[in-house]
Formats: C-alpha cells, sequence, structure tokens
C-alpha cells in the first residue's frame, strides 16, 4: 500500500512538470521586450526642466541634499546678487545612491523625480557620478505634473496637462501634505 | 497580566530590586543592579505568575554620559512583556552574563563585548562575533568612537 | 558497528556555498559524512546598520532599515515606523494601517515562497524554486507598482505609508492572491507527500519546545515544535486583532513541519490580505508628521511577527531629530545560534545539515546588521 | 525522395566507404585499423555532438518545465548556445592546484571520458549499425562503463579537496551498489535472449509485444528497476549525490576548470545516452520499428527515454546518501532479484510470450 | 601555451593573415562572451535580485549565463550584495581561484562604492575595485534584474571587442 | 577475435582524441598561476588540515558486499545465457545460490552494516 501510495505521488509530481512543459514561458525576453515600468518606479534620480522654457525647476534649495540617507546628492548653489540661489553644481553619485526616493518627496518645486529608467552599466566607476547637465538630459522625457504654485498656468499648456492629472491623481494627493510639512 | 498588574505584583515581590524608570514609554522599564542581575532574571524567569521565559533582545547604549544594558524579555505562556536594564560607567563596565538564565543571550552577550567593549563575566566563549577576526580598532558602537577610514555623514 | 572510528577533520561550510544562504559560515567537524559539530561563523554581513542609523533622522533610518532584512523589508520599515510612533505616541489613519497589513502580508507570502524555492532546491529539487520565485515576481510587481521599488521598498513611514496606493493596485492583488491560492496546490503536488521529499525531511533536525523558548528561537520554527506563539494573536499590533486568520501550528518540530507550518503560514497571510481588501476603508494615509520629527525623550521595544519569527527593535531617542540608538532584532539571529543544539552529536549527515539550515530559513543579514 | 529518405540506412554508406577501402589493396589488418580508426574518430564526432545537443536540450527541457525558455539568445532558440560554451571552455585556463597528486588527477578526465566512449563499440545504432557484435556485448558495456566509478574516484581523490574527495567517495558506493540491481535487471532480459549480444537482444524482440518491456509480468519491473538504477549509475538526479551541489558545491569536479572539466561534462551526457541506449536495446527492441529507418527509430526511443531521465532530474529531490545506499541495498537488490528467479521459474515452466 | 597571443604576428606577413587572425579572434571572442558562467555568489539584497534574474520571469539562462558553484568553472563574479572588511579576503580569494579568462560586475551601490553604507559604517568596503579589479559597474540599490542583464550584455560587448594580442594582460 | 581488436583502437583513438584537445586548449588558453589561485577551494576559506584523511570504513563494506554479489553476477551471467538448455537443475540450483547469497545480505543488513554513516 505505502508502495502503491509513493508511486502515485512521484507520478504526480511527474504530472506537474509535465503539465508546466506544454505551458507558455512567462519569461520576459529582456533586451528584445521590455516590461513596462509602472510609473512609480524608482529606477534613477533626474532633475525635470520647465516644461516651457527648458530650464531646470531646481532653485537649489538643498532640501533634497538634505532629506538624503545616503548624502549621494551634493549641490553647490550659492545665493547670487539678486539674493536667490543659482544651482552651479548639482551630482548625483549613484554609487552611492539608494534609490529610496526620499529626495523627490522632499522637492516642493518638482525639480527632482524618481524616473522608471535603469539601462545605466558603465565600465568606469566616475561615470556614476553625474552632473546637473546629464541629469537634466535623462530628464527630459520624463512627464510629470506641474504642482509649483509660483507658476500661473497659461491657457496653452493647461490643456495639454490635463489628461497628464488625470492619469496620476494618486500620486499628487499624498504628495500634498508633504509639501505643507516642509513648509514648517 | 495587564501592564499595571504587572507593575504592581513587580512592585510587592520585588522590592528594591527593580527601580521603576520613567523611560519606558509602552512597556515598564526597570533598573537591576548589576550584582543583583543573575538572582532577579532567575526569579523573573522563574516565578510561576511571571514566567518570563523568552528573552526577546538584549544590547548595549551608549547614551554618552553612561553605557546601559537593555534587556527586553517576554513569556510565551502569560503573554506579558517587561524591559529591564542595568547602568554602567564608562570604566570598566562590566555585567554578569545571564546565559544560565537564558542560554539564547548567548551571542548577544559576545556583540555587546565586541561593539561596546562590555566585559561579560562568566561568559566561556567571547571570540568576536560580527568583527572581522584581525580587529583592533576598539568598540566601534560607542559614541566617541573613531578609526582613520570612518566616514562621518557630512553635516549638511 | 560503533568500533570503526576515524579521524574527526574539519571542514568549512561557506562563506560562498550554494546552501548556506548569503554569507555565513558553518565549521563543520566531521566524521566520514556524519557532522559531529558545527559551529557558525557569522558577521560576513555585518554592515553596522545600527551606527548607521543613529546619525541618520527618523525618516532617514527607514531606507537603510530596509536592508536590515531584505526579504521582507516592509516589516522592516514598519517595525521602526511602529516604535518612533509609540515614541510619539502618534496616531495612524485607519486606511494606512489596512494597508500596511496588506503590505506586510503580501511581504510574508514573498518571504515563504522564497523559503520554499530555495528549500526545495537545497534539498535538491530545482524546479519548486522557479515556481516559488514566480508567483512571488507577481507580488513583486505589486509592490514595484505602490512604492516603486522591487526589494527594499522605503514604503511604511511613521505616521502612516509614504503614497497610496494606485487605483489598480486592489483588482490586480485580488488577482495575485487568486493566482497564489491555486498555485499552492502545485507547490504541494510536487512536494509535500513526495516520499524522498518525506525521507529527507521528516524527523530531521528536531526541536525542543522548551529548549527553543529558551533559546530565544520564535516565529515558523517554534510553531512548527507545537507551541502555538504567534505575535499577531498574542501581542496583536496594527490592526491585526481585527481579522480572522489561524495560528499555523505543527508538532513534530522537524525539517517536515516547519515546511508545512510556512506553506499554511501563506494561505492564512491570502486569508487576511482577501479580509484587508474588503475592508479597506478610504481616507488619508498618512498622519501629519512634521519634517523635523522629534519624538520626546524615551524608549521603547517593538516587536512583531516576521516570517522569521519576532522581528523587534529597541528604539532610544533622546528627544533629538536622531535616534539615540536603534537595537534590531531578528528571528533568524536567535535560530542560527540555536542550530548547532539540534546539531550537535545527532549524527547528521551534510545533507541533513543543509535541510535544516534551508528549514530554519536563516538569512545572514537579520543575523549580522 | 522522402520515400528515399525514409528507407536510407546509414549502414549503406558504411559498406560503400568499406568496399572502397578493400579494393585499395591494402593488407586485410590494415583495413580493419584504418577503418577502426576511422569508424572511432567518427564516433568521437558523433558523441561530441550528440552531448552538445542533450546539454542544450537539458537547458530547453529545463527551462520550459519552469516556464521559461533556457537559451534564446545564440540562434534560433539559442542552438549553437553550447557551442559557445565548447569554445569557451577551450579556451579557460587550466588551474595549476598545490599539492595535488598530479598524475591521477590529469589522467582522471581522460579514463573518465574513455570509459564513456568504450562503451559504443557494441551499441546497435540500427539494423547492422554496430562497430563491433561483441559476443558477450552487455556484458563488456557493464565492464568497462564502471570505470567511469574508478575515474571520479580518482578526480576526487587527486583534487586535494574534501569535498572532491566526498564526492569521489560517494560516487564510487552509488555506483557499485546500484550496478547490482542494474544487472540483475538485464539478467531478466538475458534468460529470455540466450545471448549476450546486443544484436542477437534486439533480433529476439521482433515485434512490438516481443519487446521485453512488454512481456508479463517480469518485463515492466525489469525495466523500471533498470531505469531507477541506470539513473544511479549515470549520477543523474535524483541520485546524483556525487556533485550535489548544494551539499558539495560541485563534488568531484570540484577543481577541475576548462578543458578537463569539459571531459567530465562530456562524459555525463554520454552516459546519460548509454543508459538510454542499453535501456531502448534491453527493453524497447532496439531499432525495431516500422516506416522509418532504423537508426532514427534507435535515436528517437533513446532520446525519449534521455527525456524521461531529465524530467525525473527537474522533478524530484535529491535523496540523502545513506537513503540512497539503503534504497539500493533493501529495495532494489531484493526485488530485481526476486524478479530474476520469477522470471526465470516463468521460462522453465513456459508462461511467457 | 601563449601561442594564440603570437598568431597576429605570424599571420601578418601572410596574405590574408589578418583575416584569419581577426575571425579567430572573433570565434574566440564568441565562445567567451556568449558563455559566461557566473559565480554563485550572492551577500546581500542583490542577491535576490539575482536569483529573480535567474527565475522564470527574466531567465538569465537565455543568455547563456548559468551558474557554477565552484570559482573554478566560473567566468564571471556577480558580486551581488556588500562586500564587508570581513568579507573582503575572502572575495579576493574566490576571485584569485577563478581560472582566467575572469571578468567581475559590480553589481549595486554596496559594491561600487559601498552605497547606502559609505558614510558612518565601520565594517564596509567601500568599493571593491580596491579588492579586485571590476568590469562593469551596475548602479542600483538593488539593481532591478533588467539593469543587471543590460549590465550582463555590455560586458559580452566588452569581450567581443577585445583583441587576441592584449588577452592574457589581465 | 577481430572485433575485440575494435577496442584496443577505440581505446588509442579515445585517449588520442582527449589528449589532442588537450593540446589545443593548451596553445590557446591563457596561463597565469601565481600561489593563491592553487590553493584548494573550500568556500572561500583557507583549508583546514588535509584533505587525504582516513575515510570512513563503511565505504569498504559496501565495497566487500559488491564484491560478493559482483561474483555471484559473474555466475550468473553464462547461467542466463544457457538458461533454456539447462532446465529446472539449473533453476533450482541457482535459487539456491540467490538465496544463500540473500542470507548473507540478511546478516550483513541485521547487523547494521548497510548503513552509510
Amino acid at each position: 500500500m505505502g508502495l502503491y501510495k509513493d508511486i502515485k505521488n512521484l507520478l504526480l509530481g511527474m504530472k506537474i512538470t509535465g503539465k508546466h512543459l506544454g505551458r507558455h514561458a512567462v519569461t520576459i525576453q529582456y533586451p528584445e521586450e521590455k516590461w513596462t515600468m509602472p510609473e512609480r518606479s524608482r529606477g534613477i534620480v533626474v532633475l525635470l526642466s520647465d516644461k516651457e522654457t527648458g530650464e531646470l525647476n531646481c532653485t537649489g534649495c538643498l532640501l533634497c541634499m538634505r532629506a538624503c540617507p545616503s548624502a549621494a546628492i551634493r549641490i553647490d548653489a550659492p545665493r547670487g546678487e539678486d539674493k536667490k540661489r543659482h544651482v552651479k553644481k548639482f551630482d548625483i553619485n549613484f554609487g552611492i545612491c539608494c534609490f529610496c526616493g526620499l529626495c523627490e518627496e522632499a522637492c516642493n518645486f518638482c525639480a527632482i523625480r524618481m524616473a522608471p529608467k535603469y539601462e545605466f552599466s558603465t565600465e568606469n566607476k566616475d561615470d556614476l557620478t553625474w552632473d546637473m547637465h546629464k541629469l537634466q538630459e535623462m530628464g527630459r522625457d520624463v512627464d510629470y505634473v506641474d504642482t509649483r504654485k509660483k507658476k500661473i498656468p497659461k491657457p496653452k499648456p493647461a490643456i495639454e496637462e490635463k489628461p497628464a492629472s488625470e492619469t496620476k491623481p494618486a500620486e499628487v494627493k499624498p504628495d500634498t501634505p508633504k509639501q505643507e510639512e516642509n513648509n514648517d | 497580566m495587564t501592564r499595571d498588574e504587572l507593575k504592581a505584583y513587580i512592585e510587592s515581590n520585588f522590592v528594591g530590586r527593580m527601580t521603576l524608570l520613567e523611560s519606558g514609554k509602552v512597556e515598564p522599564m526597570y533598573e537591576i543592579k548589576a550584582d543583583d542581575l543573575i538572582e532577579v532574571a532567575t526569579k523573573l524567569r522563574d516565578d510561576l505568575e511571571l514566567k518570563f521565559d523568552f528573552l526577546c533582545n538584549m544590547g548595549g547604549v551608549d547614551t554618552r554620559e553612561r553605557l546601559e544594558v537593555i534587556y527586553n524579555i517576554a513569556s510565551t505562556s502569560k503573554l506579558h512583556r517587561l524591559d529591564f536594564k542595568v547602568i554602567l560607567g564608562y570604566d570598566s563596565p562590566a555585567v554578569e552574563s545571564i546565559c544560565p538564565v537564558w542560554p539564547g543571550a548567548n551571542w548577544y552577550e559576545r556583540e555587546m563585548y565586541e561593539l561596546y567593549g562590555i566585559d561579560i563575566l562568566n561568559h566561556n566563549d567571547l571570540r568576536p562575533l560580527l568583527l572581522p577576526e584581525d580587529w583592533d580598532q576598539g568598540h566601534p558602537m560607542r559614541k566617541d568612537w573613531d578609526a582613520p577610514d570612518f566616514v562621518r555623514m557630512p553635516e549638511l | 558497528m560503533g568500533k570503526l572510528r576515524t579521524e574527526e577533520f574539519q571542514v568549512n561550510m561557506g562563506p560562498q556555498h550554494p546552501s548556506t544562504h548569503g554569507v555565513c559560515r558553518l565549521l563543520l567537524t566531521m566524521d566520514g559524512e556524519k557532522v559531529v559539530d558545527v559551529v557558525p561563523h557569522v558577521g560576513y554581513l555585518h554592515r553596522s546598520i545600527e551606527k548607521i542609523c543613529e546619525n541618520r533622522t527618523y525618516a532617514m533610518c527607514i531606507p537603510v532599515l530596509d536592508r536590515f532584512e531584505y526579504v521582507t523589508a516592509m516589516s522592516c520599515n514598519y517595525v521602526f515606523a511602529l516604535a518612533a510612533e509609540k515614541l510619539a505616541e502618534m496616531e495612524v489613519p485607519e486606511r494606512a494601517e489596512y494597508l500596511r497589513v496588506i503590505m506586510l502580508e503580501l511581504n510574508r507570502i514573498a518571504s515563504h515562497l522564497i523559503f520554499y524555492g530555495t528549500t526545495a532546491m537545497d534539498v535538491g529539487a530545482l524546479t519548486p524554486f522557479l515556481y516559488g520565485l514566480r508567483e512571488r515576481e507577481l507580488i513583486v510587481d505589486l509592490f514595484e507598482m505602490t512604492c516603486g521599488q522591487r526589494l527594499t521598498y522605503n514604503y511604511i513611514r511613521v505616521g502612516g505609508v509614504s503614497r497610496d496606493i494606485p487605483k489598480e493596485f486592489v483588482p490586480k492583488c485580488r488577482e495575485a492572491v487568486k493566482i497564489i491560492g491555486e498555485k499552492l496546490s502545485d507547490y504541494e503536488g510536487i512536494l509535500n507527500e513526495n516520499p524522498i521529499w518525506i525521507a529527507r525531511m521528516k524527523g530531521i533536525g528536531l526541536t525542543d519546545p522548551q529548549k527553543a523558548i529558551a533559546w530565544g528561537v520564535s516565529g515558523p520554527v517554534l510553531r512548527a515544535a507545537g507551541v502555538k506563539h504567534d505575535l499577531r494573536k498574542d501581542d496583536p499590533y496594527s490592526i491585526y486583532n481585527k481579522f480572522d486568520f489561524d495560528v499555523a501550528i505543527r508538532w513534530n518540530g522537524d525539517c517536515y513541519d516547519r515546511y508545512l507550518v510556512r506553506l499554511d503560514e501563506i494561505r492564512q497571510s491570502l486569508k487576511i490580505i482577501t479580509q484587508a481588501l474588503d475592508g479597506l476603508p478610504e481616507g488619508d494615509v498618512r498622519a501629519k508628521v512634521k519634517a523635523k520629527f522629534k519624538p520626546p525623550a524615551g524608549e521603547v521595544y517593538v516587536r512583531i511577527e516576521n516570517s522569521r519569527g519576532e522581528m523587534g527593535v529597541h528604539l532610544v531617542s533622546d528627544g533629538s531629530t536622531k535616534p539615540l540608538r536603534v537595537k534590531t532584532r531578528g528571528g533568524s539571529f536567535n535560530q542560527l545560534q540555536y542550530l548547532p543544539e539540534i546539531v550537535r552529536g545527532k549524527g547528521y549527515l551534510i545533507a541533513d545539515l543543509v535541510a535544516i539550515f534551508a528549514t530554519f530559513d536563516i538569512i545572514l543579514p537579520e543575523v549580522d546588521r | 525522395m522522402p520515400l528515399v529518405l525514409m528507407s536510407l540506412e546509414l549502414i549503406e554508406i558504411f559498406r560503400w566507404a568499406y568496399g572502397l577501402l578493400a579494393e585499395l589493396g591494402l593488407p586485410p589488418v590494415w583495413v580493419m585499423l584504418i577503418s577502426y580508426g576511422v569508424i572511432g574518430v567518427l564516433m568521437f564526432g558523433v558523441l561530441a555532438l550528440l552531448a552538445l545537443f542533450l546539454v542544450w536540450w537539458e537547458r530547453k527541457v529545463a527551462g520550459h518545465v519552469q516556464q521559461r525558455f533556457g537559451p534564446m539568445r545564440n540562434g534560433w532558440h539559442g542552438w549553437y548556445q553550447t557551442i559557445a560554451d565548447a569554445i569557451k571552455l577551450l579556451q579557460k585556463e587550466d588551474v595549476d592546484i598545490i599539492a595535488r597528486d598530479k598524475f591521477v588527477f590529469f589522467w582522471a578526465p581522460v579514463l573518465c571520458f574513455v570509459a564513456a566512449f568504450l562503451a559504443y563499440i557494441c551499441i546497435p545504432f540500427g539494423k547492422d549499425l554496430i562497430v563491433a557484435d561483441l559476443n558477450i556485448g552487455i556484458l563488456y558495456i557493464m565492464a568497462v562503463t564502471t570505470f567511469t566509478v574508478i575515474a571520479l574516484l580518482m578526480a576526487g581523490w587527486g583534487s586535494n579537496n574534501k569535498y572532491a574527495l566526498f564526492g569521489g567517495m560517494r560516487s564510487a558506493a552509488q555506483a557499485i551498489s546500484y550496478e547490482v540491481p542494474m544487472v540483475a535487471s538485464i539478467l531478466t532480459v538475458i534468460i529470455y535472449a540466450g545471448s549476450l549480444s546486443m544484436v542477437d537482444i534486439v533480433q529476439s524482440q521482433n515485434s512490438f509485444f516481443g519487446w521485453f518491456i512488454c512481456r508479463m509480468p517480469f518485463g515492466p519491473i525489469a525495466f523500471v528497476t533498470y531505469i531507477i538504477a541506470a539513473t544511479a549509475e549515470a549520477n543523474r538526479a535524483p541520485f546524483d549525490i556525487p556533485e550535489a551541489e548544494q551539499e558539495l558545491v560541485a563534488g568531484f569536479n570540484i577543481e577541475y576548470s576548462g578543458m578537463k572539466f569539459a571531459m567530465f561534462f562530456l562524459a555525463e551526457f554520454i552516459n546519460l545516452f548509454t543508459v538510454s541506449a542499453i535501456a531502448v536495446t534491453l527493453f524497447l527492441g532496439g531499432w525495431e520499428g516500422p516506416w522509418l529507418p532504423s537508426w532514427l527509430w534507435f535515436l528517437l526511443k533513446t532520446l525519449g527515454i534521455v527525456f524521461l531521465l531529465m524530467m525525473f532530474r527537474w522533478t524530484y529531490p535529491r535523496l540523502r546518501v545513506d537513503q540512497l545506499m539503503e534504497f539500493a541495498w533493501k529495495f532494489l537488490v531484493p526485488v530485481t532479484f526476486a524478479n530474476l528467479i520469477l522470471a526465470a521459474t516463468m521460462k522453465y515452466l513456459g508462461w511467457y510470450w | 601555451m601563449g601561442l594564440i597571443k603570437k598568431v597576429p604576428v605570424y599571420t601578418e606577413n601572410i596574405p590574408g593573415g589578418a583575416l584569419v587572425a581577426t575571425s579567430l579572434e572573433q570565434v574566440l571572442n564568441f565562445g567567451r562572451a556568449k558563455s559566461l558562467w557566473y559565480l554563485l555568489f550572492g551577500t546581500a539584497c542583490c542577491a535576490i535580485e539575482l536569483m529573480c534574474t535567474g527565475a522564470s520571469r527574466y531567465d538569465f539562462d537565455r543568455l547563456g549565463m548559468i551558474y557554477r558553484a565552484t570559482p573554478r568553472q566560473a567566468d564571471l563574479i556577480l558580486t551581488a550584495g556588500t562586500i564587508t572588511k570581513k568579507m573582503a579576503p575572502r572575495l579576493r580569494k574566490l576571485y584569485d581561484q577563478m581560472a582566467e579568462p575572469r571578468y567581475v560586475i559590480a553589481m549595486g551601490g554596496c559594491t561600487i562604492n559601498g552605497g547606502p553604507f559609505y558614510y558612518d559604517s565601520y565594517s564596509v568596503e567601500k568599493g571593491i575595485d580596491h579588492i579586485i579589479p571590476v568590469d562593469i559597474y551596475i548602479p542600483g540599490c538593488p539593481p532591478r534584474p533588467e539593469s543587471l542583464m543590460e549590465g550582463c550584455i555590455h560586458l559580452q560587448e566588452v569581450i567581443r571587442k577585445q583583441k587576441l594580442s592584449d588577452w592574457q594582460e589581465k | 577475435m577481430s572485433e575485440y581488436l575494435s577496442v584496443l583502437i577505440f581505446i588509442a583513438v579515445g585517449t588520442g582524441i582527449v589528449l589532442f584537445t588537450f593540446l589545443i586548449a593548451r596553445l590557446i588558453r591563457p596561463r597565469n598561476p601565481y600561489p593563491e589561485k592553487g590553493v584548494a577551494y573550500e568556500c572561500a576559506e583557507e583549508p583546514i588540515g588535509d584533505s587525504w584523511i582516513k575515510f570512513n570504513p563503511h565505504f569498504y563494506i559496501f565495497a566487500l558486499i559488491f564484491v560478493i554479489f559482483d561474483v555471484e553476477v559473474v555466475f550468473l551471467f553464462p547461467w542466463a545465457v544457457a538458461f533454456g538448455q539447462l532446465g529446472l537443475f539449473a533453476l533450482v540450483e541457482m535459487v539456491i545460490f540467490i538465496l544463500i547469497l540473500f542470507f548473507g545480505l540478511y546478516y550483513a543488513w541485521k547487523r547494521g552494516v548497510l548503513k552509510w554513516v
């Protein structure tokens, strides 16, 4: 009896593996087909630019630098004559960055964002420290909802922005209390 | 036992041996004298009302003023929990090993010995646990510890 | 044949060994194929997380603690957030609590699926490993959709969770729950009653409940030895007392029971997730937390039921923005301590040791921190 | 044209080539030497290709069982993946290991391969398609393939590594334990075939119901016990304890790199094919079959058995070393010998068909 | 031994010799690139992603990459996870024990620079390039399986560009 | 006997080809030995003690039992081949032969020899 049961269970195992043999693989064949990254994916940190002027949104407030748990962000933004900060240097070392997304949450100016991009292997360690321009370049094609308060929306981009704001209401909502608290 | 019952019970049964501290936020936190540790711990474990048979956690704390050894104990049958600590000074801190009471303390004590430099008396095996075998730079978890290649987080 | 004695010799198993799940070094004293003694050497992954946390603000600690136990990073997030909340005596919105429970339970399943896979692999069956990871991907997808990362989530924060779930989360989660529930029968069919599997697992690595408690062993390892100890029931945190679930328990305390307990736990977790999804209220997901979060001075030890046993944090605050001391506790630490006790002198073979190590489900970051 | 292909018997090519060689007017000994030499080289080529194919196939089977693909990026479904592996292994450094037994270490892979290779002298690939129909055929194969064990033991001993030593010891103990039930299962067939020659054995099962697996009731038992023992002999999971990755890291070949490792790898897959080929010859009627040419039948049947063994590997957990031994001595040996006696009795009584 | 290095030198003077040398180079490089067997070496979080990459969804085997448990047969170390000061000599040992040609991919922040453990950590090695030569760096904490595969494909491209004459340098 | 010549030729051809591939590999492979590389691999640790040790003697007991059975099998082969012509006497005799051996196996079993450890 025991033998019969054992054989039955051994065959059951074969049946299960055999069953899978006929099924289609779940594999995503990476270089040819790619997994569509969810928009919240924290692939890489980028700097966002203004949609119209093309200039960096960053105001050099250093909030992200202070929020970074691994101190991967280095900003040099001295105050100019007009008492405003001008971003001179904005380096992120991706060899230190822990991709936690705290910088994105700290930012009040839609300047820094985690973008769903991931292909950045290099042969040289120094290439992993990205400067302002590279970060900006990477952020060019990142779509975002401009929630900065100082901007007065012009009629033209407002129409374009509408569908974008509909797609990610969930993302905007939790950001709202965050901004308030940072203004304290 | 509920928290208040536990407090009352300990107050009546451990007079003068366990001092309630204010720092405990949720569970009661007591202080035990270093030389009284084993006896109190044994009693905590063996008392039929308490039955603290489970050592959750223990470790050293450096508060910049003194060293402490914290013990978090629980009971798997009575489902209550308790914290206590032993307060030590900076010069030659030492505490009795509580492995005879809770054998699970073994590695925690080894870890404490190497990271905080708190000597464990009557512990039979104080080999380094976490640090490299050839470590000679002192006790890194102390607040004033420093080493040539130790990079502090920049104040931003 | 006890008279025939041979030389005892020592073999290193690890730090780089396929079945030590990371970088544990087991120094085996062997007599032929028999393991006479085992001495674990740890610390190869000692990353000084506790020291790092002492120099970070409370918000920054959470990403660092993600790496404390990366297989169930949600639990690490949660246990620290819970400790900070207890210190600050903070209320968390109900929706956030529900989301936390969903995430914790999903992560528990993910962890147990890794356990299922690695254990099967350590015992020699290679295919279940991939089946386990295949279903884990579904859970990882959900996490990525919600918080953007696959492994280090930084999702559960002090005062709630970082973001609300996206719209498509609930249907996708239900689907994943359904699929995993269905696939469980495959998992069981391929291993549970397999005579080879039973021969390898039954009666191996017996744990004694009293000793295990004394050594601080917790979680599924303890429950497999017949101790009904589950912090979700015994010391309920979050909103676990709202859900109806059973504590998975077995009585023999061998490898096979530890394996079964974890499979049962997957079932119970699925049950909890379904209930939580059904009862998910609307509302805020995060309480108001000041930018400079400063809990009052004091100390607290909180513990939760992780997939590897009791996970706890002893958090000491001196009233500044940075914690004074973060003492973490992971289940694997005690279980690895206990491992020599059950192997020494029992005459187990290397293969048994591998099976015991696998079913203890020890992962090294929890031990080394 | 397809019909012609279907009736294509490879042996005709060899006969024609042999005829050419014989007409050259060399002394007969030379003709024989040359023809065997050429056949040996050809056989090596065939086996190398076969092993490459089997490795690829194994990876594909594993992939599909696990709902993935296996090699995909080198050619259609990665068909030249294993060729890349071979080229890679060819240019891999051969690590000089300190304090080993150099002689043993060097010759172990050679012996391992040669032992696997020698079995192919009397495996009938098709009708008349056999290198030499030795009259002790099956006994010879059994004897020769056992040398693999010595090679593995040598590898384990020569490596100066404890894990390798474990692997070598385990493989020796395993192989000798499973040799007995394997031979006993084979003997059941031999009682009926009345000959040790592989060709005779195939010819004695001339119809489907004449296949030894269909001879009730001992045939299926002998077949199953043979397959179990053969899996163990070929060091395949669930009996792959000599190289159990999770226990012994890589077992006996732990210190081997480059071409020497490749020889073990090659021998493992050749052995896999050998045991399947023997199973086909003994139990499944060898090359017998309608419509298709005989060598194709043989190949198809053998690959079927190989596939079965692969499925075993990707389904079952691994037995522990002592369980493995106990299974052999306490279960397989009694069962196979009882089966042997049963078969002999039935043969004597004439209750068979 | 080392003869292959001289092939370009010998074939220089023969007509069409360069072609032979190049095609030989290509064939050999093809073998090296397309059959990267990686050492089963994972220390921390990245090891889980490495496991996922090997699993059904991403399937490392597609790239011709299978794991070997022993360094003798491995071509590639994927340093998946933090390398601490205690582990560093062991990593060096593993690298030493690998048969050449051998390659190293530094996977994840911890191995590149110490990652989140760069500051305030007393026990983490700040970059494995102090210990062993690294070919490819993959940022991420941990890198996604796709990033890892991209890094491996990158490495394959690097290997395929190698010249016969400078093979044995590393 | 000409068939048996093939065995010799195959041994020569097989060994030759293997050595030939070794030679080819020797020509194109890199070679860079240094002392650390040659250390025996033991999970990234320095090996403790010698690896050539006195191994568990049970292994030899298995070998002994195997030898007994293998000798038996050698007797069985001609018996099996000629079984068709032999008749009842051969059958009974071989059954007795096997039973005697099995008695030995049973004895070993009971003495606990058939345990790997």
